[in-house]
Parts: structure tokens; C-alpha cells; sequence
């Protein structure tokens, strides 16, 4: 199932309309959609959460810790010694073909396999955020494993961004369970919900900018229309101390030496007030969350 | 769990419902941008989302149907949405057969007469999982193919039943169950799917009961999807001639 | 090159020789890609129609180019396509690579592709595919790999006589506590805080990718950039020499 | 001699005319090929360039050429391989005078064998299998195949062989006769100006 086109005229309007930093849907370059936000949705997972684009992209998280073995490839002493007093994340990211008819059958393979490489790169590395070591248990032996799948329901452009928020949500409503210790290895997991506890180190998670060059200007959080414009992309990963953790330009296109630094210096000043939004977004989550859960859709 | 245990002893059951209490249903048609008709629902735990696209010209050649429109069902399960996590493969058998079904329950049920030799495509995500899965894909995408505008002679509700030492029971999840697919106005049954060993004389009420849940599933659906069109209707004149 | 060199002193953590992004580190790849250039030309051009080794130390990478041919998957298209697929020998790393391309080389495959994309006039190949099979002999650093392989691509591509708006040489830099090392091994990447690859079409001053892991403040991103682009500029020499050697011996 | 490789600014796009080889981009001309740069006037020169600019061309070629692939109104040279009532399937192996790698594949219909009388063509009177054929590409047609017409004096076949597997010679513009039997068949046969020539 191919993509969808788009024509000549519609891609001359909408680069016009970047020139005079005014979009279809009325926003400037740098404005982003309206984001929803809701946390906790999933009662089988250790969290969850679903940010949706009004009108537009729709993604959903679901977070569980389950007890794996800790994996050493034993080529290099040193480096064993750390992973073996490591947790581990594993990352998946789906999209599902109710988001859009590309995906049908086989379609998503490609962007599924791109995009789980590219979260799982950004989480699992230094810059990810998450404390790994408290995620172990027997060192050498018995660790928590985080499994995060994103499952992308709905497809109105900027997939990339939205994943990332939708991840950090989820990782700030995670609770990992209590484990004890018995003298023969024995891992006994508390089922004591309230000292389950959350996972170190979700707020310094990264989340992602993308920026769209479209004829000579950049653009951000792009409809699909936007996307089909779009020259070049870079996505740029930014945590709550500003600093860089990742950067990635997607698709075909080149992008001039000047313009990058450029974009670079957007991102990371536009993934600030991101974060910022979205650490106060949580906070209210949390507060309603303590009074009742809302299901899926309440707020589409 | 243990049979015993389904009933408590003021005849209330785990999740607190009476034998006949249908599970909290609670949907909301085009809930999605891209396709051309949506819906999402929720039964108790089990929670789907559907996604109908189309009439639209055949993918495959090979495929189409020169007197009637070809319909397609796909069901994907969410990696979280059962209690312990497994990376369904896509294409997984136990789906397959569950899709297999819901098409079958839906060819006679769409008037694909009207549009040969083009495809219509039923997308089902499953959320969470708790039991009750054709039943959910079945209601699912009767209103998101209602929300498609899709022709059809009327509703398809599907709603389960069981039965626990002679009590039949509604929506009885976890165990095998019977499933039945009404379609309302006719009173006909679309589909009957039994999963478990009944005795002849108990499959009478079993199937009664099952076919009231579905009764009641229709009510519901056909209420939100009246008030939904009112909705729209409101917004599209928000000054109705008096 | 000289403030490179004060400021790139190997932490006490790294034990490995480290590798300066120093003219003879250069000169070295000269030979390397000038003789094997020079040498496999004539036997593997019979094979495919573009053909590129190249090698840092101990990184090697073969990469061959096959059409532009007709495009099999019957779809219309006025453009050309470009199919890349990188492959490492089950031999190359530390552990034994299984023969099927796994999820990693797919990615692989995929930003090479992006990287590529760009340079080459697919708009003159309507209808046609081309072919770019890349395996890479040792794996001494993914990072660097994949720059290598992007490289030894793009001398590919303009060995088949394929149009194309300018080669694209690629490098790799990884940070260990706050030093940019350029082109690092393995032994440096198990290290790494965060590594950067960069390709960069030099007449054109187009950055075609550019991929970066690791928490980095943005100015040195923008420094380390700075370094890539520059020994962009010198691998584009050598690349230009590689290419030019055989046709000149011809004449 | 001047090699380059893609890339190499060659001059201001002002003073040369972009040729094969070489493209233009904001008032540069650049390579784009590895190979000897080279400039003449536009006169029976490559087919790329419009004559109207009387400023001098600018190409960059080399032996090694990339296998070239066909475009509209380019001239190949092709094997019928395949046969309809409607249409002649033709492998393409030579575009103008330079041979493809690997074939592409055309497709001669039977409204585009002659100019006169379309209506009346019949593919089994025009080509055979085998036949080797020169025609023009009209279109760059389906998903599959580019559209040929031999719908012109010097397009048709160019050699073929007859029943007994004897080469024929062309006795008209539609009969072809065996130097062996001397039986005569019928072909759309080609009468060429000069096999060789680039565009006719």
C-alpha cells in the first residue's frame, strides 16, 4: 500500500505558507498542535499513557517490568563488569493499521523496525534517563526488564514527537514493584501496591523535536500533508537539563551546514518549553488519577 | 479461577455483577482522523478500537469480486493489552480465525451488492484484553461501519454466555463460552460459536440468555449512534429552522 | 591539528591506543583505498558495475553497485530508486553475526539509504532501480562503520558512472568525558558517553545525515560537527584520488 | 586533459551550456560523473542539449558509461519476444548506440507498428519472433513496459530470419524474402538511414 501523494499545487500553497509563517491550520513555523494527555489507562501494564494531537496523531504506551536475566556479551571485561549490575529496556513501537491504510498487512514493517531502532537507541543509551542500576536485582543474574510499546492508533503527522512525549508520560506513571531478597536467591515481589515504587530517573528522559525543512524554512510537528513537503527532517532528542541527546535527520534530502545549526538551536530551545509543558501536564494528571480513572477517549 | 469461586454467595460475581448483568459498555464512534469510519468501545476490561476504510478499488487483482464488494478483517492485539506481555506475531493463528469469523459474520450482514469489484477493510486493535474478544470485534465494527456509512440491513450485537453448575451466566469470561452474533430487528443469528462442552438441553438457555445480552448491547449502540448523528446534525446547523 | 592533538588525550579509562584524527591516520586510508582501488578495480568490475574497498585500520568494507536496471516491483514511478542493503560477515564482530539480516543492519541499510538519497540525480532514471549490496569484512566500531560504508558507497556510485550532484564522504566522532575522539574503535566505542556520524556533500556544503547518540551539550555537538565536516573535506580528497587513479593509469 | 569527479565545480553556467555528464545548480555548472571533461560547440552533438544557445557545450564522459536506460524519443534496438494479436513485446538491448546491462522491456501495439492504416495492422503480419527491431520509445507506458512506434520509414524490423532460419533481405516496405528458399514473409520492415547514427 503506497503513500499518499500530494500534488503540485498543494505543495507550492503550503511551502508559500511556511515562507509567510502561516500554515494551513493557521499555526506559524514553530507552534505545535494542542496535546491530550492521559495517563494510567492500562490496568495490565505498570503504566501507561496516550497523548493525542487534536485531530490528529494518536499514540499509546503501555509500560511493564517483568523479571528477566541480565545479558553480558563477555568480549570486554570492563564494560561486563557495568552491564552486569544493569536493568534493561526494551522498546517497541507499533503502527497499527486502524492509523492509517499504509500500515495494512506488511506496510508498517519498515517504519516499525525504523522507529524501534531509533527509541531503543535514545532510551537504552547513557542519555535515556532511566537509572538502570536500580532496575537490577542479583547482580550478574536477576534484573527488572522494562518493556515499552508504543502503539501508534492514529496517524495525523509527527509520529516521532508524540512517541516520545507518550513515553515519558508513561515512564512518569510506572511503578516498579518491591522485591526482597531470600538467602536462596529466591526473589520475592511485594504485592503491595502502595510501596510500589516509581522508576529513577523518568524525568530526565528525552523527548523529541522534529523539524521539517520545507523549501528554505523549518517547520515543526507537521501534518501529514506538511510531511509529504518535507525536504529533510531532524529530529532532535532533548532532556530536562538542555542538553543534547540525540540527533537524527530522517528521509532523503540534505540540509545546508548553516540551516542545521540553526535547527539544532530551535530544537533545543523549543524541547524546554515541551518538557516543561509536559511535566505540568503530568502533575495535573497525577491529581486526577488520585481521584478517578478516566477511560480511553473521555477527552478525544 | 476455580468454578466455585465465580459465584458469591449473595449470587454476585467477582466483578460484582448479577448472572444476567452485562459487563459497562461504553463507546464513541469516528474516533480516528485518517479512515473513513471509526470507532472505540469498551466492554468492562476488554477495550478495541476499529477502523473501517473503504468501498475502495481492490488491492490484489486476484481478490476482487465482480458482483460484490470483497471484505477484509484484520485484528491486531496490543503488546500490553494481556496480563503478562508477549509480542504477538502479526498474522497470529488464534486471530486469524477470530477474523475469519467476524468476516463471515458481516459478508451477508454489508450490502456489498452495491459496490463489485471494490474492498472494504475492517481494522480491529484490541487495547486490553479480559475475555470476550469476537463479541467486542463484532460490536466494534458494526458502529465503526455505521460511522463509515457503509449500507447494511441492520445492527450485528454479539454478546456471550456460559454456564456454571446451572446457573447460565452473561459475559462469562475467562472460560470458554458461547457466543452469539443477532442481528436485532430480524431476530436472526448470524453466528453461534461454542467453545466449550454443553449439554443439549442446557444450550436452550444459554443461547436465550446470550441472545438478550445481545439485545441489550444493541440498545446501547443504537442510542450513541443516534445521539452522535443528532450531535452532528446540531453542529453542522447550529440554528435549526423552528 | 595541533590543538587536536593537545586537547585529545586518552582518559585513564581507555586502554586502548587511541586514534587521532591525525594526517598520517589519513595518509594511511590513502594508501589503503589508492592501492585497493587501484588493484580490485579491474577484477571486480566485471561483477558489478560500480565497486568500492575501503579501509580505516582494521575496519573493511566491500560495497558493489548493480544498475541502473528496470525496477521489478510493478509500480509506476518517474524517479529511480535506490535499494541499499548493508550486510556485516557473520566474522566481523567480537560475537558471530547470523547469516539473515537482523534488525540492526536493517536500520543500517536504512540511513545509508537516507544518506545517499540525496546525492544521486535519481530524476534522469525514471523507471530503474539501483542496486547497492555493502559488507562490511571488520566491524572495529559501528559508528565508524557506518560512516565507511557510506563512503565506500558513494566512490561505488560514481565508479558505476552513475550521475550524481557530488560524492559524499562520511566520519564518525564519539564523546568519552567531554573529548571529541574522531573515528574511534571498538575498544574506544564501549566507552563512549555518545557518538555522532556525519555525511556531508563538500562542493555543495549540504549535510546529507547526520546521527548522533549520547547526552552532549549543543555546543560541542556544533564543535564535533565542525571536526566531522573538516575531515569530511580531507576524505573527499582521497576519495576524488581513488577515483581518478584508474582512469588515469588508462591513459 | 582535466578528469574530475562528481561534484567538481566546472564554470559559471554562463559561459558553458550544461552537456551530459554535468549538471547546473545556482549559476555553477558542476560534474556529476567521474570522467575527462570535455567542450565543443552544439552541433551533432548529444541529444540532451536544445540547439537554440549558440554558447559552447560543456560534457564530462569517460569509457565506462552507466548502462544507459531509455527514455521518450529515445531510439533502441530490441529482440521480439514475446507475441499477441494486440501488441509485440520487444527486450530492449541497445538505446541509441549505447547497450543496456540487462534488458528493459517495450512493448510495440499494433496502433503504433505503421502510421497508415492502423486499423488494419495485424502483429503476426508485421513482426515474428526473433526479429530484431529498431523503433522509437513514445512513451515511458505502464508500470511494466515503456511503449515503442515503429510508426515511421527508418523503424521495423531490421534483420530477421525465416522459416528455413535463413537471413531474409527486405524486398518492400512490408515483405521480406529468404536468401534461401527465396519464400517470401510478411514484415514491417525497417529501411534505415544509417544504423549507426545517434538521432537520425
Amino acid at each position: 500500500m503506497p503513500s499518499s501523494l500530494i500534488s503540485p499545487s498543494e505543495l507550492d500553497y503550503i511551502i508559500r505558507g511556511v515562507d509567510d509563517n502561516l500554515r494551513a491550520d493557521g499555526r506559524g513555523r514553530l507552534d505545535y498542535r494542542e496535546v491530550i494527555l492521559e495517563t494510567g489507562l492500562i490496568s495490565q501494564a505498570n503504566g501507561s499513557a496516550r497523548c493525542r494531537l487534536s485531530k490528529g496523531t494518536d499514540v499509546l504506551v503501555g509500560v511493564k517490568v517483568e523479571i528477566g536475566s541480565i545479558e553480558i556479551d563477555g568480549t570486554d571485561e570492563e564494560v561486563a563488569a557495568i552491564e552486569a549490575k544493569r536493568g534493561r529496556i526494551v522498546c517497541n513501537v507499533e503502527c497499527s493499521p486502524i492509523a492509517s491504510q499504509q500500515f495494512a498487512g506488511r506496510g508498517a514493517d519498515d517504519i516499525n523496525n525504523e522507529l524501534t531502532q531509533l527509541v531503543d537507541r535514545v532510551l537504552n543509551g547513557p542519555q535515556g534517563g532511566l537509572n538502570l542500576e536500580k532496575l537490577c536485582i542479583i547482580p550478574g543474574e536477576e534484573c527488572w526488564i522494562v518493556y515499552i510499546d508504543a502503539l501508534v492508533l492514529d496517524y495525523g503527522g509527527n509520529i516521532l514527537d508524540i512517541i516520545f512525549t507518550t513515553i515519558r508520560a508513561a515512564l512518569h506513571n510506572t511503578r516498579v514493584p518491591k522485591t526482597v531478597i531470600e538467602e536462596d536467591k529466591e526473589v520475592e515481589i511485594s504485592d503491595d501496591v502502595e510501596e510500589w515504587e516509581r522508576i529513577e530517573g523518568w524525568e530526565l528522559v528525552p523527548i523529541s523535536v522534529t523539524l521539517n525543512k520545507i523549501g528554505t524554512r523549518h517547520i515543526v510537528d507537521a501534518t501529514v500533508l506538511e510531511e509529504l513537503a518535507t525536504k529533510a527532517k531532524l529530529s532532535v532528542m532533548v532532556n530536562k537539563n538542555s542538553k543534547i541527546c540525540g540527533i537524527q535527520k530522517i528521509g532523503g534530502g540534505s540540509i545546508e551546514h548553516s540551516l542545521l545549526n540553526e535547527m539544532l538551536q530551535t530544537g533545543r530551545s523549543l524541547g524546554q518549553n515541551l518538557i516543561h509543558n509536559l511535566d505540568k501536564m503530568l502533575q495535573k494528571e497525577e491529581e486526577i488519577n488520585a481521584k478517578r480513572k478516566i477511560g480511553f477517549f473521555a477527552s478525544a | 479461577m476455580s468454578r466455585q469461586e465465580l459465584i458469591g454467595p449473595q449470587g454476585l460475581r467477582q466483578d460484582g455483577r448479577r448472572a444476567s448483568e452485562l459487563r459497562k459498555i461504553k463507546c464513541t464512534p469516528s474516533v480516528l482522523s485518517q479512515s473513513d469510519g471509526s470507532s472505540y468501545i469498551e466492554q468492562g476490561n476488554t477495550k478495541c478500537l476499529a477502523a473501517v476504510y473503504g468501498p475502495r478499488e481492490a488491492r490484489q487483482k486476484a481478490q476482487i469480486l465482480h458482483n460484490k464488494a470483497l471484505i477484509t478483517v484484520e485484528i491486531s492485539l496490543a503488546p500490553f493489552s494481556m496480563s503478562e506481555r508477549k509480542k504477538r506475531k502479526k498474522f497470529d493463528k488464534r486471530l486469524l480465525e477470530i477474523a475469519s469469523a467476524v468476516k463471515q459474520t458481516f459478508e451477508p450482514i454489508i450490502m456489498t451488492n452495491l459496490f463489485p469489484r471494490s474492498q472494504i477493510d475492517i481494522f480491529l486493535q484490541i487495547l486490553q484484553y479480559d475475555g470476550g474478544m469476537i463479541q467486542i470485534c463484532i460490536n466494534a465494527a458494526t458502529l465503526a461501519l455505521i460511522d463509515a456509512g457503509i449500507p447494511m440491513l441492520e445492527y450485528v450485537c454479539a454478546c456471550s454466555a456460559g454456564i456454571v453448575e446451572d446457573t447460565t451466566i452473561l459475559e462469562l469470561l475467562g472460560t470458554p463460552e458461547l457466543t452469539v452474533a443477532l442481528l436485532p430487528q430480524s431476530q436472526k443469528v448470524t453466528l453461534l460459536q461454542l467453545e466449550t462442552r454443553l449439554h443439549v438441553d442446557k444450550l436452550e438457555p444459554v443461547m436465550k440468555m446470550a441472545i438478550e445480552g445481545a439485545k441489550d448491547i444493541y440498545k446501547h449502540l443504537d442510542k450513541i449512534s443516534r445521539n452522535y448523528i443528532e450531535d452532528l446534525l446540531q453542529k453542522s446547523n447550529p440554528h435549526p429552522p423552528i | 591539528m595541533a590543538t587536536d592533538r593537545r586537547r585529545i588525550q586518552g582518559p585513564e579509562a581507555s586502554v586502548a591506543p587511541i586514534i587521532l584524527k591525525s594526517p598520517n591516520k589519513i595518509q594511511l586510508l590513502d594508501e589503503n583505498l589508492c592501492r585497493h582501488n587501484g588493484r580490485n578495480l579491474e577484477d571486480i568490475r566485471s561483477i558489478s558495475n560500480g565497486s568500492a574497498f575501503i579501509e580505516l585500520n582494521k575496519t573493511k568494507i566491500v560495497c558493489g553497485v548493480y544498475g541502473p536496471r528496470q525496477t521489478k516491483i510493478p509500480a509506476f514511478s518517474g524517479k529511480g530508486n535506490l535499494n541499499c542493503e548493508i550486510k556485516f560477515a557473520p566474522f566481523s564482530c567480537p560475537k558471530r553475526r547470523p547469516p539473515y539480516r537482523d534488525s540492526q543492519e536493517k536500520e543500517l541499510s536504512q540511513l545509508i539509504y537516507e544518506a545517499l538519497t540525496p546525492s544521486i540525480r535519481l530524476d534522469l532514471l525514471p523507471k530503474s532501480t539501483i542496486d547497492i549490496y555493502i559488507t562490511i569484512l571488520e566491524n572495529d566500531g559501528t559508528a565508524s562503520c557506518l560512516a565507511a560504508a557510506i563512503t565506500c558507497a558513494s566512490v561505488a556510485v560514481a565508479d558505476a558512472g552513475i550521475e550524481m550532484l557530488d560524492l559524499v564522504p562520511a566520519c564518525s566522532a564519539s564523546y568519552i568525558n567531554g573529548h571529541i575522539f574522531m573515528d574511534s574503535d571498538l575498544i574506544e566505542e564501549k566507552r563512549e558517553s555518545g557518538s555522532l556520524v556525519l555525511s556531508y556533500m563538500p562542493s555543495l556544503k549540504e549535510i546529507t545525515h547526520i546521527l548522533q547518540s549520547g547526552e552532549v551539550e549543543l555546543n560541542l555537538t556544533s564543535q564535533a560537527i565542525e571536526q566531522c565536516t573538516d575531515s569530511c573535506s580531507k576524505i573527499y580528497s582521497i576519495m576524488i584520488d581513488s577515483l581518478l587513479l584508474p582512469i588515469q593509469n588508462i591513459k | 586533459m582535466r578528469y574530475v569527479t562528481p561534484g567538481t565545480r566546472l564554470c559559471f553556467a554562463s559561459e558553458y551550456e550544461a552537456g551530459p555528464g554535468t549538471y547546473e545548480r545556482d549559476e555553477y555548472i558542476y560534474s556529476s560523473v567521474v570522467g575527462i571533461v570535455q567542450e565543443f560547440l552544439p552541433t551533432v552533438s548529444s541529444n540532451t542539449v536544445e540547439e537554440k544557445k549558440q554558447s559552447k557545450i560543456i560534457t564530462v564522459s569517460r569509457e565506462k558509461h552507466q548502462s544507459s536506460i531509455p527514455d521518450v524519443d529515445s531510439i533502441i534496438t530490441g529482440k521480439v519476444i514475446r507475441m499477441t494479436t494486440r501488441e509485440a513485446v520487444v527486450s530492449i538491448m541497445v538505446v541509441g548506440n549505447i547497450p543496456c546491462k540487462d534488458d528493459y522491456q517495450g512493448i510495440i501495439r499494433s496502433q503504433d507498428v505503421r502510421a497508415t492504416e492502423k486499423d488494419k495492422v495485424k502483429i503476426i503480419e508485421s513482426y515474428r519472433l526473433g526479429d530484431i527491431v529498431k523503433a522509437e520509445v513514445i512513451s515511458l507506458g505502464d508500470a511494466r513496459s515503456y511503449y515503442l512506434s515503429t510508426a515511421k520509414n527508418e523503424y521495423g524490423v531490421i534483420y530477421a530470419q525465416s522459416v528455413a532460419g535463413a537471413m531474409m533481405v527486405p524486398i518492400s516496405w512490408q515483405k521480406m524474402q529468404c536468401t534461401k528458399t527465396k519464400a517470401v514473409e510478411l514484415r514491417k520492415c525497417a529501411k534505415p538511414k544509417d544504423l549507426f547514427s545517434k538521432n537520425q
